[in-house]
């Protein structure tokens, strides 16, 4: 464990260039190892040209280097190349199905597409209340557009939800269920197999927002059995600018795209266009290359350490993060139940001392943290706080940081007097 | 005197835990809501102007020291000052925010305690949250 | 002018890891010099962290370094930070206009939004017959979704338009006239000014592709009186992954976001979302952090040669570009009426070889350049061929590259046996 | 033999400027339209098959030399060939375009010239495009 971590923080320039400085933000975003840096860098300065246009050498090695990383990315989520999308970040991703929902029901693709994505009024679309805000307003817009209606299910007093609550919104007029994985506030990891079950037992599509999850532990799509899947380069050692939709092959050649463009056709008149299959179809313009680059040389990183070795890192990491919580007077720990079976991360609250002030006090301590709705205000609205603190573990992360974080954490109250 | 400690000073804590002017604002005949979207802190500030001098001023709000004990100090400041010198102490206050190292000038009073913000962009923003709204209910009650 | 590139050809790593290869595929995609890459690399090594989120000070210096380069990048155009909004590159920032105004036509934005952006039937959208697919296609989907009808400025035999064509397809229904500023295939300038003065005649908003036009000459959007314009990062010596949609920002406040999700928002409920004016409205989940970092250096070096030295540079390579072509027996050059006057490149038809052939030739021979329809097929469908080859230069290109074109050029027929 | 020698072999060449095969495909019971998007390069082939063999062949289109030439020389090998050699034939031409440097099969005849494009990845698809238009005709043909 500990020579695992250590081996890997030598690879991360920016925890050498902060020695002093615990890096608890990895939920929000991670860190890029030398090797993701160097892969792109390297590319840039030798092999960088137009992919998929024109016919020279130097077009032939750039798509090469290109669809490699798409091979590396798909089979790093049990998928196959051409299910893999390139977006511009997780958010993108599932946009792209809502908003390619939202063309199916306009009429905008082929029949078939409407029949299976397109929405009317009296479907319904089923969230939880814990989505991030990129796996709730999408939905909301795709309701507003098509007259379709968008339920939810409750989460309890601690932000925490279960099958139960899930079947109890679901219907037979349910058309698509998108949720997270795993909560970026609470940490809750999703039944996923119950809920695939749930939808089939409808037929309503099932989207994952797979951003806290497959940089965290193995994951593999076509194993869970939902439809669409979203994830982002930068929350996995990789760089910004990219993220990926996974898809069912036949759904995703069935959806219509919402961005359009040049490579995504096979004929344009300009009365209209006919689409490429995907992930073609999608991928509207000159498409983030050397960060596509960048994206499989993160994920080979953390195939060569091994899913399982960082999954079991991170376990043990975020029970000393939660032992760190709960440790302290007056700390209310966000999904307190879930005791370490949780993505690696603790949400709280400091009794008397506002979020903002938390943080700002932990950063002075050298240790960066998160602070406030973490983009889930409906969530922080039914938790009772308009913001809370995230402190969040990666592969990277030591047993020193997070006791550098706990030891902080004691003096917040006494500092702002709210332990008087 | 640490960086955290010159930007929570002890005047700051102490307004911070007893606000002046926080109450009810549903009185006033000009009121405005001011959100900080990237943290939801916000501030319900109204205010009476009656011959060009600030009568009246209170406010209702959540969020973190620095926008509730600002909000506080310039309570104080505000209030009973004349149109012209409340927009001026304004000026002043955002001028010192956006100027680390900089002596304010000697009129902000209390509110020079929020010096140290300049330094944390971050929490510019916080500090500005309730000025903002005065500053927008200035505009809509005197033009 | 030669020391001009002597000394920017020294910049780029790819120049140098290709001493024996002319590239003039830059109008596809440019090179970049090592300040990019290196601002790029050193901003990631040392200051990266989530960007507009929480209250670290990592947050806090990311957000500057983010910020400065939105500022630096609107200013190398003559906009103001907040009308600068980042996209993934040129077809994404084209595609938030089209999709915005197809979710205004919805009501999904305000009643003012509706009055100004709403197209339903009987309006009509004005492009020309020479468009990128990527100017194209989302045009052809708002007229999709709102019943309006798409009209065009047809081009002569040479694939030239002129106001007057697209005078003649302008009424008082159009409501949009999108046109690209520098055609990617004829090279042709655009009359800006006067297609301007045509749109305010007949309130019709402009939506200008400067993909072809910002990496080449000054730039100033707000004295081109346009209402948005779009262009890429990669086009102009920056990284791929990142574009931009400036605007004027009384419209972008106005527009609906099509994609949505967290950093776009003031208040989210279950039901519903407010957004924030713009830029950030539209940059829903993690930007290209690090690639604005590298798209402001590469605006930087480009101010700091200067863009009237640029253009005045590549001026004089367009001329040698024109000159090679029309040297050679059997060469057709597309838009020959415009001689020099154009967009640093060149598109011509080798009679009796096919283009890939050409370019295959010309590959072998050390000269990488571009074959295909460019992404604008209804043109090459006009200029009676299915696939053009193009030379294109750009701020590093030599006179020598011109020469070894030149001379390969005129070895083609012969090699195919087109001259018997 | 230079690089580009060894993808424009005469025999290709020649192929492209007097293509075999080339005709009317409208009369034909079976035809295949198949389109090369990044390249805009097409052809539209039509066959026919009786006890088991191709009897009858042609196709129309229109791109660059390697996929003209290739079109050809296929109308020569698949003609008069039975469905299973066809078959067999396309497999061979295909794996040899993705095995550059390997020996072709002998029965591969003129459509071993082809060989020097599989070093050239963005030229397989132009050498493949008549291949898998008769490929999926024979699929409908006989399924
Ligand atoms: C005129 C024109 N418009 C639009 C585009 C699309 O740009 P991008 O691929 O960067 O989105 C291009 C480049 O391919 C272009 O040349
Ligand atoms: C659960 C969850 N969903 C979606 C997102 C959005 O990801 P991105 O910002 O990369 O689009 C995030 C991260 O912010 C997240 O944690």
């Amino acid at each position: 464990m500990n020579t695992l971590q250590a081996r890997v923080r030598d690879d991360f320039p920016f925890l050498a260039a902060h020695p002093h400085r615990a890096y608890l933000d990895s939920a929000a975003t991670s860190q890029r190892p030398r090797q993701v840096i160097d892969a792109e860098a390297a590319f840039v300065a030798a092999d960088y040209a137009a992919v998929h246009r024109g016919s020279s050498m130097a077009t032939g090695a750039a798509t090469q280097a290109f669809e490699d990383a798409r091979a590396r990315v798909a089979s790093f989520v049990g998928g196959a190349p051409d299910e893999i999308v390139w977006a511009e970040n997780a958010t993108d991703a599932i946009n792209m199905v809502a908003l390619g929902m939202s063309d199916a029901a306009l009429g905008l693709g082929c029949d078939d597409a409407r029949a299976r994505f397109g929405l009317g009024p009296g479907d319904e679309i089923v969230v939880t209340e814990a989505e991030h805000h990129a796996n709730l307003i999408p939905w909301q817009r795709l309701a507003a557009r098509t007259g379709a209606t968008l339920r939810w299910a409750a989460v309890d007093d601690d932000g925490l939800w279960g099958i139960d609550d899930l079947a109890a919104v679901v219907t037979d007029r349910t058309r698509v269920i998108a949720f997270a994985h795993v909560s970026n506030v609470t940490g809750l990891v999703a039944p996923v197999a119950d809920v695939v079950a749930l939808a089939r037992r409808v037929g309503a599509l099932t989207v994952l927002d797979a951003c806290q999850s497959v940089p965290h532990h193995p994951v593999d799509f076509s194993v869970l059995g939902v439809d669409f899947a979203a994830f982002s380069a930068h929350k996995m050692l990789g760089p910004t600018g990219i993220g990926a939709l996974w898809g069912r092959k036949d759904l995703l050649d069935l959806l219509p795209p919402a961005r359009t463009g040049g490579s995504t056709i096979t004929t344009v008149t300009m009365e209209s266009a006919q689409f490429l299959p995907a992930p073609y179809r999608f991928e509207a313009g000159t498409q983030p290359v050397s960060q596509a680059v960048g994206f499989a040389a993160a994920s080979d990183f953390l195939r060569e350490i091994g899913m399982p070795a960082v999954a079991a890192h991170e376990h043990e990491i975020t029970g000393l993060l939660v032992d760190a919580v709960a440790a302290v007077e007056g700390v209310r720990l966000i999904g307190a139940a879930l005791g370490a079976e949780r993505g690696p991360l603790v949400s709280f609250v400091v009794e008397g001392v506002h979020a903002h002030d938390v943080g700002q006090f932990l950063d002075d301590r050298g240790v960066t943290v998160r602070t406030g709705h973490h983009c889930a205000q409906p969530l922080h609205r039914r938790l009772g706080v308009a913001a809370t603190t995230r402190a969040s573990a990666y592969v990277y992360t030591d047993a020193e940081e997070v006791a550098r974080f706990a030891a902080a954490l004691t003096e917040v109250r006494p500092f702002f007097g709210a332990d008087r | 005197m640490s960086d955290l400690e010159s930007l929570y000073r002890e005047v700051i804590l102490d307004h911070s835990r007893h606000p002046e002017g926080r109450g009810d604002v549903s009185g006033f005949a000009v009121t405005h809501h001011e959100l900080n979207p990237s943290c939801g802190d916000e501030i319900t500030l109204g205010l009476s102007v009656e011959d060009g001098v600030v009568t009246e001023l209170a406010w209702e709000g959540q969020g973190c020291s620095i926008s509730m004990a600002s909000a506080s100090v310039m309570s104080g400041l505000l209030k009973g000052a004349d149109v012209e010198a409340a927009r001026a102490l304004i000026d002043d206050f955002r001028t010192m925010l956006r100027s680390p190292g900089v002596e304010p000038p000697e009129r902000l009073e209390d509110a020079a305690a929020f010096q140290g913000v300049a330094r944390y962009v971050m929490r510019v923003k916080c500090a500005m949250l309730g000025w903002v709204a005065a500053e927008a209910c200035l505009l809509r009650a005197v033009g």
